[in-house]
């Protein structure tokens, strides 16, 4: 086929280019260059992005670009190659589109924070790392990228490294991660048994002609592994718990790693080896059950949160459940879909928050916040447009998204649509109270009220600003109630253009029963595979359109009760936690999920490296043969002084006798002969 | 008509006869003389073999073999000299602290 | 086969007497010359013009007592003088003089080393220049051990700077000869001499002395110090060290010394007369015996005007000091000597 | 017949000047007995049909190296060696390894006679002087070895003066 000659690797290169020149000679540059720097290469390879997908755009085939063997061993090859079909072209526009808003963004919101080169330097890097997952057309390449992401969001996690917290929540989400990598690896390992490479046209190639029975064991096991792997990244239960601590790393950050691309990789990953996972029906229903288990549970977390970013932090988990149960029920579309109107609405919303954050001088607590409507209007709307979008009102994107969701799990299992219903009922309630909390009622800065928990919340949230709120322009003093300013444009203006995403990017996918033709998905379908078994229940508009109207019943539900309690009577909520004290207690320690794993596995693993590993074998085995070679040695050596005699008419008769030896020795050889 | 192994054996008897001088003489400037002899033994079975391949490259290393022994001489008499001028004495069994 | 023996003991015998001779003659002329030099007459008394004097000296010396001082190293010390005149003398044996000669009906070469057979050109050994390189190389020997062996303060700085001079200006005199070879490609020395004979352009000569000048001046300077004679010849400088390395020794040794000495002088003339004034290349002419012997004294002439330089510079220089000695041999001479080889390599490589 | 006879006048030579090397007590007449046996090698040579070789090694061995020898002797002073005992081992460990080495290669040599063809006089080198060819050997074939030992060489000089050199 005639290919036109997109040279894919461009891409993902130009913010790796920008990354070493500010990591390099950053330190030496002033910000406004680092700044320069860093949104060029990030606007031209999203350019070249748009100019890439318009170029292959009509085509349904694959575009695979092959720049030779990165590893060859025997039959195996792993090449660095290139692959651009629908499902990828979605996910760089989204990374790259999403990812150069927010470059843009954190040139106003890090103005002020030490280590300007070293963020955008990171950033870059994440960028470049993203891109190459995104683009690779094998797994082990995709892995690169995979792992590349997990560092550079250890990296800027960890960005106030002088910060324990910070420090300790990077690590955590990089140990985290290693679990689920571990899955990935062996996943990976497993179709290197099976089908000799790790290439997607190889794998995938011969899967489409298997017949579904055949040896669906081992592809069952080859899915659970990559959906282990999928759950480390893309923080579903169980290995969630890294998420909401990553949340000390620098707003911005958060919105595009921890929000909008990084931890949607797991279900792009997934969505891309939908021809594996269609073959292995089991490991699809526990794909969704994860999914399930997730949205809710998190969901559930969320509603006692009163750090504000640490909401958000759960409603993303949550979200990412939905994409799991879109996945697990084989509407790897509908999953994408949500993936990217959530990319739009959680980018939106992460980065209100940094506003609002920013504008009250690094305050994180809801509790004392309140009334900003006023104060910072350009946050408030966007920020209102963004949570009508996630609560899933008609007719901004969420809306479309989720209720595809809804809709294909109920065709799948009514029980999981359930959970999926009463879901999206929680998301809503505390969206709303984040809502409430933060732009109505009356501004409560200042008002240190002595919440034992609250202070928990607030410690490192302090410290990690004091930096900011000291460097600012103006002092310290006027982050008073007078303090509280709207964000620069520089900072309004990438919210302002998410915005309008998250209006109208929904209406890409709007179902037939609404009128629509769900473009969306036809797009994406040459890209994915769907299970051979034909879908259950058969889709009627009526039925559609009923399950719309439930699930915006239920977003109203969310709305109501939250406008009820944090709006109209806000003493309620005190008097409800204190009757229900001990679930209320629960939640709000995240079900000691933290707890039981560090009982569970951080404390066994410390004691066995202490007890085992490091004063057993690395004290007693490992140093005891050093010291027992050392030792040996020394008394070889007290022999053998006796030789060194330090007469050179010595050494040289041992020269001699050793020569006589050795022609002794070749004659006995028979040399010569 | 002399057969080879009269040569060789000749180089043998003097390389032998340089070794057990190294060994038996006390006088720092005699053991360098004996080397220069054991080399001397070396490039005669050298010459000798030229002479049996009818191959110059043997006379060639004589040459090499004769450089070596003029930079080992030249560079081992200045030693000598240094170590006299520290210990006062020639005899090897009294420069046996493995330093000046 | 006996014709050829009978031929060569003739020659030794009388290339020995001729050489001797010679050397006792030497001493008279430089006497002379020298003397005129100083405004002197030289010896006058024993004979005309003194002519005899070299006869008398030479039975003064046999008949002198020959001391022997204690506490020298005897064996040693008897070896020297007669290692020092055996090498100068060995190395005249390569030292062609001419062509071939026929007497009585026996064709034979004008050298000791040279053989001829009837119809076949003069083979002489391939390597006589190297010879007497390495021959006058190993007088170096006589004159250390005389130093040494006689256990004397004096003697010993004598030979010590004798040796010392000597290595160091052997290598300026072979490299200077380097330049010759090139152009010859050959050790021979017959046949060095063989292809300087012509001119070039009809009138000048084909000596290496024009294309070596450089080499030759080298040579020179090398030749003056190896021989020990002014201005290089501190080994017996009799001002600082009674008369260096033959301080001790007395008649006959001492006589040694002497002859030895001016057997190597007359040695580097021949050499240098081989190397660079074309051997005996000459104008011939005159009846056939005169043919035969016109290339003996062309050779002679030759080594004459040299000996003459010796003593004309004797009379006229004054002594080096010792480290201006050394630093002219090593880093005026050597140098000097490289870059002639190279300059001639290159012009020789590129004509080829 | 008459190089049976040079072989073995220059042999015993040889060997009664590595002897004497090794019994006389100065190191001035061990040297001088190396001087000798140099001399015989280089005649040697002559008989082999290495005329070049055996000039080097009479201008350079004999002429050059030993001389430098002397001249450090006389430089020392050096007196006859004393007879000190410090080495037990150099007697009764090398001696019995020199003479087992000996016998061994001597041993060899004679086995393997029959596999070599007799020296005759002439017979190498075909040409009359391989002068030329070890010219071309040497600076065609071997040039790279060549120019590494000239380097060596004048690191050596640069050695010996810096080591001799009486610090001040």
């Amino acid at each position: 086929m005639n290919q036109p000659a997109l040279n894919l690797w461009i891409i993902p290169v130009l913010p790796l280019v920008g990354a070493a020149i500010n990591g390099l000679f950053g330190r030496r540059f002033k910000n406004s260059m680092v700044s320069a720097v860093a949104l060029l290469f990030t606007a031209a390879s999203l350019a070249y992005a748009v100019w890439v997908a318009l170029q292959w755009w009509g085509h349904t085939e694959p575009y695979v670009q092959s720049l030779g063997d990165w590893i060859s061993a025997g039959g195996f090859h792993a090449p660095f190659g290139f692959y651009l079909d629908r499902l990828s072209t979605v996910m760089m526009l989204i990374v790259t589109g999403v990812g150069f808003l927010i470059h843009v963004y954190s040139v106003g919101y890090m103005a002020h924070e030490g280590g300007y080169y070293r963020f955008f330097s990171y950033l870059n890097l994440f960028m470049f790392f993203m891109l190459t997952l995104v683009l690779a057309n094998n797994y082990l390449l995709m892995f690169v990228g995979w792992e590349g992401v997990g560092l550079a969001s250890y990296l800027l996690i960890g960005f106030f490294f002088h910060k324990d917290s910070a420090a300790d929540a990077g690590k955590k989400a990089f140990i985290v991660n290693r679990i689920g990598d571990f899955g990935f690896l062996l996943g990976m390992f497993l179709l290197i048994g099976m089908f000799g490479s790790l290439n997607f046209e190889a794998v995938f190639g011969p899967l489409k002609t298997y017949s579904p029975e055949l040896h669906w064991g081992i592809l069952t096991a080859t899915a659970l592994l990559l959906m282990v792997g999928a759950t480390g990244k893309s923080a579903q239960v169980p290995l969630y718990v890294w998420l909401p601590d990553a949340m000390e790393g620098p707003t911005p950050v958060s919105a595009l790693i921890h929000a909008a691309t990084m931890v949607t990789a797991g279900v792009y990953m997934i969505a891309r080896s939908s021809p594996i996972f269609s073959r292995a029906p089991h490991a699809l229903e526990i794909v969704a059950l994860v999914g399930a288990i997730t949205a809710i549970f998190a969901a559930t977390m969320g509603m006692a949160q009163t750090d504000i970013k640490r909401v958000l932090a759960y409603s993303t988990i949550s979200q990412l459940g939905y994409m799991f149960l879109a996945c697990g029920v084989a509407a790897y579309a509908a999953g994408i879909f949500h993936l990217m109107t959530h990319a739009f609405f959680k980018a939106l919303l992460f980065l209100g928050a940094g506003s609002v954050i920013h504008a009250v001088g690094g305050e994180q607590d809801m509790r004392r916040m309140g009334g900003l409507r006023k104060l910072i209007p350009v946050t408030f709307w966007v920020m209102t447009v963004a949570t009508f979008a996630i609560a899933g009102f008609p007719p901004l994107s969420g809306f479309f998204s989720k209720d595809e969701i809804l809709w294909r799990t109920y065709l799948n299992s009514p029980v999981l649509w359930f959970i999926g219903v009463v879901t999206a009922l929680l998301t809503s309630f505390y969206m709303f109270r984040l809502w409430f909390m933060t732009f109505f009622g009356d501004l409560r800065l200042g008002e240190v009220d002595i919440g034992e928990e609250a202070h928990k919340a607030d410690a490192p949230v302090q410290a990690q600003h004091a930096p900011a709120a000291h460097s600012h322009g103006h002092g310290a003093e006027e982050h008073g109630h007078s303090g509280v300013h709207e964000s620069p444009w520089i900072m309004l203006a990438p919210l302002v253009i998410l915005a309008i995403l998250s209006v109208v990017g929904g209406w890409v996918g709007i179902p037939a029963a609404l009128g629509g033709s769900s473009h969306f998905e036809h797009f994406l379908a040459p890209a994915i595979q769907a299970p051979l078994t034909a879908e259950a229940g058969e889709a009627t508009a009526r039925l559609e359109l009923t399950f719309a109207g439930i699930s915006v019943a239920a977003a109203l539900i969310g709305f109501f009760f939250a406008w009820l309690l944090y709006y109209k009577r806000p003493e309620l909520p005190d008097r409800i936690t204190a009757r229900i004290h001990g679930i209320y207690l629960l939640v709000l320690h995240k079900y000691h999920i933290d707890e039981g794993y560090d009982q569970l596995f951080v404390k066994p693993l410390l004691a066995l490296s202490t007890y085992v590993f490091w004063r057993g074998v690395d004290q007693e085995i490992i140093d005891g043969t050093v010291n027992g070679a050392a030792s040996a040695s020394q008394q070889l050596g007290r022999g053998l002084r006796q030789m060194q005699s330090g007469n050179i008419r010595s050494y040289a008769a041992w020269v001699a006798a050793g020569g006589a030896a050795v022609i002794v020795y070749m004659i006995w050889l028979g040399v010569g002969k | 008509m002399v057969p080879l192994s009269w040569y060789l054996v000749l180089s043998a008897v003097l390389f032998c006869l340089g070794v057990s001088a190294f060994l038996l003489k006390r006088n720092i400037i005699t053991i360098f003389m004996s080397i220069e002899l054991m080399l001397n033994a070396v490039n005669l079975s050298f010459v000798a073999f030229a002479n049996q391949f009818h191959n110059l490259d043997g006379q060639v290393f004589v040459f090499f073999v004769m450089v070596v022994a003029a930079a080992e001489a030249a560079v081992g008499l200045a030693i000598i000299i240094a170590v006299f001028r520290t210990r006062e004495t020639l005899n090897v069994d009294r420069v046996n602290l493995l330093k000046l | 086969m006996t014709a050829f023996l009978i031929a060569a003991v003739v020659k030794i015998l009388l290339v020995v007497f001729l050489l001797l001779t010679g050397v006792a003659y030497m001493t008279w002329l430089e006497r002379k010359v020298v003397g005129h030099i100083q405004n002197r007459w030289g010896p006058t008394r024993v004979g005309p013009f003194g002519l005899l004097q070299p006869l008398a000296d030479g039975i003064k010396f046999i008949l002198k007592e020959d001391m022997v001082p204690d506490s020298v190293h005897k064996g040693l010390y008897i070896l020297a003088p007669a290692l020092a005149l055996t090498m100068s003398l060995i190395s005249i044996a390569v030292i062609p003089f001419g062509e071939n000669i026929t007497i009585a009906g026996t064709t034979t070469p004008l050298q000791i080393t040279g053989v001829t057979r009837p119809g076949s050109p003069i083979t002489d050994i391939n390597i006589g220049l190297l010879i007497i390189l390495g021959v006058t190389s190993i007088g170096v020997y006589g004159v250390a051990l005389a130093g040494w062996s006689s256990n004397s303060k004096y003697a010993l700085l004598g030979s010590l700077r004798a040796s010392a001079q000597m290595i160091s200006y052997e290598l300026a005199l072979g490299l200077s000869l380097v330049g010759v070879l090139i152009l010859a490609e050959s050790f021979s020395l017959r046949h060095i001499v063989d292809t300087q004979s012509g001119t070039w352009f009809g009138f000048l000569p084909r000596w290496y002395i024009f294309p070596q000048f450089i080499a030759f001046f080298i040579y020179l300077m090398a030749a003056f110090a190896e021989t020990n004679r002014i201005p290089f010849d501190l080994p017996e400088a009799e001002t600082e060290l009674v008369a260096g390395y033959h301080t001790e020794y007395s008649s006959m040794k001492f006589a040694m010394f002497f002859m030895a000495e001016y057997v190597n002088m007359i040695t580097v003339g021949c050499l240098a007369t081989l190397l660079f004034f074309g051997g005996w290349h000459g104008p011939l002419f005159g009846p056939p015996l005169l043919q035969a012997l016109l290339p003996v004294f062309w050779f002679s002439v030759k080594i004459f005007v040299f000996m003459f330089l010796y003593i004309w510079i004797r009379g006229t220089l004054p002594r080096f000091r010792y480290d201006q000695l050394m630093a002219f041999g090593w880093k005026f001479l050597l140098p000097l000597a490289i870059a002639n080889i190279l300059v001639t390599g290159l012009i020789v490589a590129l004509g080829a | 017949m008459l190089h049976q006879v040079l072989f073995i006048i220059f042999g015993l030579i040889c060997v009664g000047g590595a002897i004497n090397l090794l019994v006389q007590r100065h190191p001035i007449n061990s040297a001088l007995s190396l001087v000798v046996v140099m001399g015989a090698l280089s005649l040697i040579y002559l008989l082999l049909g290495a005329e070049f070789v055996a000039a080097v090694q009479v201008i350079v061995y004999a002429g050059a190296v030993m001389v430098l020898f002397v001249f450090v002797i006389m430089l020392l002073n050096a007196g006859a060696e004393e007879r000190s005992r410090g080495s037990h081992v150099a007697l009764w460990i090398g001696g019995p390894g020199v003479v087992v080495l000996a016998g061994m290669i001597v041993y060899l040599m004679f086995r393997n006679d029959k596999h070599f063809t007799p020296v005759t006089i002439g017979s190498f080198p075909a040409q009359p002087d391989n002068t030329h060819s070890l010219a071309d050997l040497l600076f065609k074939k071997f040039l790279l070895p060549f120019e590494i030992t000239s380097v060596l060489i004048l690191i050596a000089i640069m050695g010996a003066v810096v080591l001799a050199r009486r610090e001040s």
